[in-house]
């Protein structure tokens, strides 16, 4: 039986990925790419983590009362997932503003119109 | 010794990683790690070759953990395959980029090679991997590092760098979603632990989902025929000596991981039948093919033809995975090496022109046939075998794909590659006229060329014969390497 | 950063500042092990105390402590503790990165693993730390 | 051009609508990502690396090598933006 009443989380995921895409896609400011991209990956962090949770389950630090009882932490693989993704988000946004510097720099501009205009009249 | 499927990624980061320290106290320095480096990194590839074709394929446990608890590397047929490949590519142009680069962007020596030797990390850890998050790690290493490396090359490549950033990044989630959905659908990340979960849960949605961003973010990465939006403009704008090493690369890489996948992650009757993975890969390479070489032909900077026939290329290697039967799966593979050496070989004549000249449009490179003797021959080596005359290897590869054409009974496809064959005649004969007919007019050129350094001209020269060779051992290539390897898909 | 205000309350209370904030990233890179910490946040807390001093007292002073040559040398550092604590276990019979193998003696295993993951933590937090001052530098920095 | 970003989030999103509506349901007991590996990490974190966070034993211990590639991701970012905006060499 498909699952119709799909819980919130899933639903929000599928949102923040949509604006995320028409961010970066639809767009033609190019710091509004990058703001757009980074919705995208937050989304992808929303999607893995509340894939990883359980109903009454603690953070998953070992500790004598649930020892090592699986019900009672919540999936920390997930996590480790995303501390990486997180990194990997960070690093594209350093790259991608310090290429916006440069491109401010040379053309004055971070509208795509504005730039391309001026890259053909320079060329 | 079977520390090899680790040993072949570790070389080139330690590399990396004592670049930028060595670069404080002398600058050349980087270049002396950087090339030990892709060397050793070499020669433990072609030990893992041997090993596997003689010992079969070296599983290998990273932290001391089995495969579904920690990360697992594989070096079977393939990856050793791949590796080699990268590797000895890899070695020849760092061996030229040093003039170059010297040339293009002197002041900023050491990062650039600190970078280079990061982006072969990265290619290196995708080959070798066998875990699926582990290969989405290594492949953003692998792009962020050609991020920059594009960027810095002419004043137009920051924008077309910043384009490819963007799309980049909108595959690599892509795979990483497609990655969460298969984790959550079968509970691992090894890729061999997957295939064997797959079955029970092959018509959940979310794994059909899962098969469809992964592909497309892969098809992304390879630059497969829509995909390709990002190609040209950044290929003409880098540095000759990161385009000589990224074009033949990366995408090539890109093109292993579908093979990766489609071999031992989703069974390929699984992409055949239940989802028409496969076809749609094999027309999207066939349009790619025609589409690559009409606009080629339509270019005049010399670098961004390279680049459009680039994307033909990567046509022909979609086709092979597309046509999902041994002989194409050959053709493929076979056409991955041979593209690696053909288009290195092209890049590195480009850069060779660009160094010596300063000129890329091709209709200024009158007389060059006699003034650049040696550059000249290699591009002429290399441009026969593009356009597929039997000596050189690009012949077989397109032989092979013909087989497996006909053996699919597509006939569209066995006329395409023939068609695209003339295509890619008529834009590289355009350029050998140029070169060899056409006397240069000006009586006396301002700066008279000559062939460039040696240390710029023998790795030219050598991928151009080893395209002939190429085409001489290919029977040996492959019955000993891809045949095993494409066995899988009976 | 351009024209900077000498503004005595602000330097006076982040140059108060910082030694704690400093401590507090120390503390949250070993807290790794007991609770949400580790290599990551606790570089970024100490790459935002540097932080908090360039963008305060300016960059000539800052210079003079934590210089970017040095930010350099701190990130190789770090990743090279990181890749000799993967590279070092393969000398004693281990696989890469098998912190068993560690040749630290009389620890059992599990210790032993205990204290490589702690190697790992301090590599990647200096790692961290060197490379976000060194993305601070070169993005704030100014015109070329 | 906008009406074929709208074709494409629209694909997009029913596709992601499509695949989270079979998504297996993480809190039931039997959901396989929690079968297959995750109670392995849970049980055996503490016996073998007695470090309580078992996400900091799975991040550095057990899938340690994704934590190398990503402080590699990092260093790759500070040399990437070191060699996009050279310095200036008056501040060395």
């Amino acid at each position: 039986m498909m699952r119709f009443a799909m819980n919130y989380y899933d639903l929000m995921t599928a949102a923040l990925l949509v604006i995320g895409l028409y961010g970066m896609v639809g767009k033609r400011n190019l710091l509004k790419k990058v703001i757009g991209m980074n919705i995208f990956q937050t989304a992808i962090f929303l999607f893995f983590i509340q894939g990883g949770t359980k109903p009454g389950a603690t953070v998953p630090v070992w500790d004598p009362r649930i020892a090592s009882e699986a019900a009672g932490y919540i999936n920390p693989l997930p996590h480790v997932l995303i501390l990486t993704a997180i990194v990997v988000s960070v690093a594209t946004t350093g790259v991608a503003l310090a290429l916006l510097i440069t491109i401010y720099r040379r053309y004055g501009s971070l509208e795509e119109a504005t730039i391309l205009e001026r890259m053909r009249k320079s060329s | 010794m079977n520390h090899l499927p680790v040993l072949i990624p570790i070389t080139l980061l330690f590399s990396a990683f004592f670049i930028p320290l060595a670069g404080f106290v002398k600058r050349e320095l980087a270049f002396v790690i950087a090339l030990a480096g892709v060397f050793l990194s070499l020669l433990f590839s072609a030990a893992g070759l041997f090993t596997v074709i003689t010992a079969g394929e070296i599983r290998y446990h990273l932290g001391g953990w089995p495969p579904p608890v920690g990360i697992e590397y594989a070096l079977d047929g393939l990856s050793a395959f791949m590796a080699t490949v990268v590797t000895s590519v890899g070695t020849l142009v760092l061996v030229y980029s040093r003039r170059s680069i010297l040339r293009e962007v002197p002041e900023r020596f050491v990062p650039m090679y600190a970078l280079l030797m990061l982006l072969l990390a990265g290619l290196c850890g995708i080959i070798v991997t066998a875990d699926l998050f582990n290969l989405f790690v290594f492949l953003e290493i692998a792009s962020l590092s050609a991020y920059a490396l594009m960027a810095v090359g002419d004043e137009r490549g920051s924008l077309a760098s910043f384009r490819y950033l963007m799309l980049g990044s909108i595959a690599g989630s892509f795979y990483v979603l497609g990655v969460g959905f298969l984790y959550f659908s079968t509970g691992s990340l090894n890729m061999a632990d997957v295939a064997q979960l797959l079955p029970a849960v092959h018509h959940s949605r979310a794994v059909v989902a899962a098969v469809i961003l992964i592909f497309t973010g892969l098809g992304l990465k390879m630059a497969l025929f829509p995909l390709h939006l990002w190609l040209p403009d950044v290929y003409t704008y880098a540095p000759s000596a990161v385009s000589g090493l990224i074009a033949p690369l990366m995408t090539k890489v890109a093109a292993y991981a579908i093979v990766r996948m489609s071999l031992t992650v989703f069974q390929p009757h699984y992409l055949h039948d239940v989802l028409p993975v496969t076809p749609v890969i094999a027309w999207l390479g066939a349009a790619g093919i025609l589409y690559g070489s009409i606009m080629a032909i339509a270019q005049s900077d010399f670098r961004r033809m390279l680049a459009y026939s680039s994307v033909s290329q990567i046509g022909y290697i979609g086709l092979g995975i597309g046509l999902a039967n041994p002989l194409g799966l050959i053709g493929a593979l076979l056409h991955i090496l041979n593209h690696a050496f053909m288009k290195a070989c092209l890049f590195l004549v480009a850069g060779s022109i660009r160094f010596r000249t300063g000129r890329w449009k091709v209709s200024s490179f009158a007389g060059l046939g006699r003034k650049m003797p040696w550059t000249m021959a290699a591009f002429t080596v290399a441009a026969l075998s593009m356009v597929g005359i039997p000596p050189a290897a690009g012949f077989f590869s397109k032989w092979y794909l013909l087989l497996g054409g006909i053996d699919r009974g597509n006939w569209f496809f066995v006329a395409t590659i023939l068609l695209s064959s003339l295509l890619t005649a008529v834009y590289f004969f355009r350029v050998l006229e140029q070169v060899y007919a056409v006397h240069s007019r000006e009586p006396s050129t301002p700066v008279i060329p000559s062939d460039p350094p040696a240390s710029m001209l023998l790795p030219t020269v050598i991928l151009g014969v080893g395209v002939l060779v190429l085409g001489l051992l290919n029977s040996v290539i492959v019955s000993r390497i891809l045949e095993p390897v494409a066995a899988a898909l009976k | 950063m351009r024209g900077r205000l000498h503004n005595p309350i602000v330097e006076g209370v982040s140059s108060f500042l910082v030694p704690f904030i400093q401590i507090f990233a120390l503390y949250v890179i070993t807290h790794g092990h007991y609770g949400p910490g580790g290599g990551f946040q606790g570089g970024v807390i100490l790459a935002a105390s540097m932080m908090l001093l360039r963008l305060t007292l300016g960059e000539e002073y800052e210079h003079r402590t934590f210089s970017p040559k040095l930010a350099g040398i701190v990130a190789a550092v770090g990743i090279l503790i990181y890749a000799f604590a993967g590279l070092v276990p393969l000398a004693w019979g281990g696989n890469f990165l098998d912190y068993a193998h560690l040749p630290i003696p009389g620890l059992s295993s599990a210790e032993l693993r205990y204290h490589g993951i702690l190697i790992v933590e301090t590599g990647v937090g200096m790692v961290v730390w060197g490379t976000l001052v060194t993305l601070f530098d070169h993005l704030i920095g100014s015109e070329p | 051009m906008n009406w074929l970003t709208g074709v494409i989030l629209a694909l997009f999103f029913g596709l992601l609508i499509y695949a989270e509506s079979d998504l297996p349901d993480s809190r039931a007991v039997t959901a396989p990502a929690r079968a297959r590996v995750v109670d392995l990490y849970i049980e055996r974190s503490y016996p073998d690396t007695r470090t309580p966070n078992i996400v900091t034993s799975v991040l550095a211990d057990y899938r340690g090598y994704d934590t190398l590639g990503e402080t590699v991701v990092i260093l790759t970012a500070g040399l990437a933006v070191s060699l996009i905006l050279p310095r200036n060499s008056r501040r060395g």
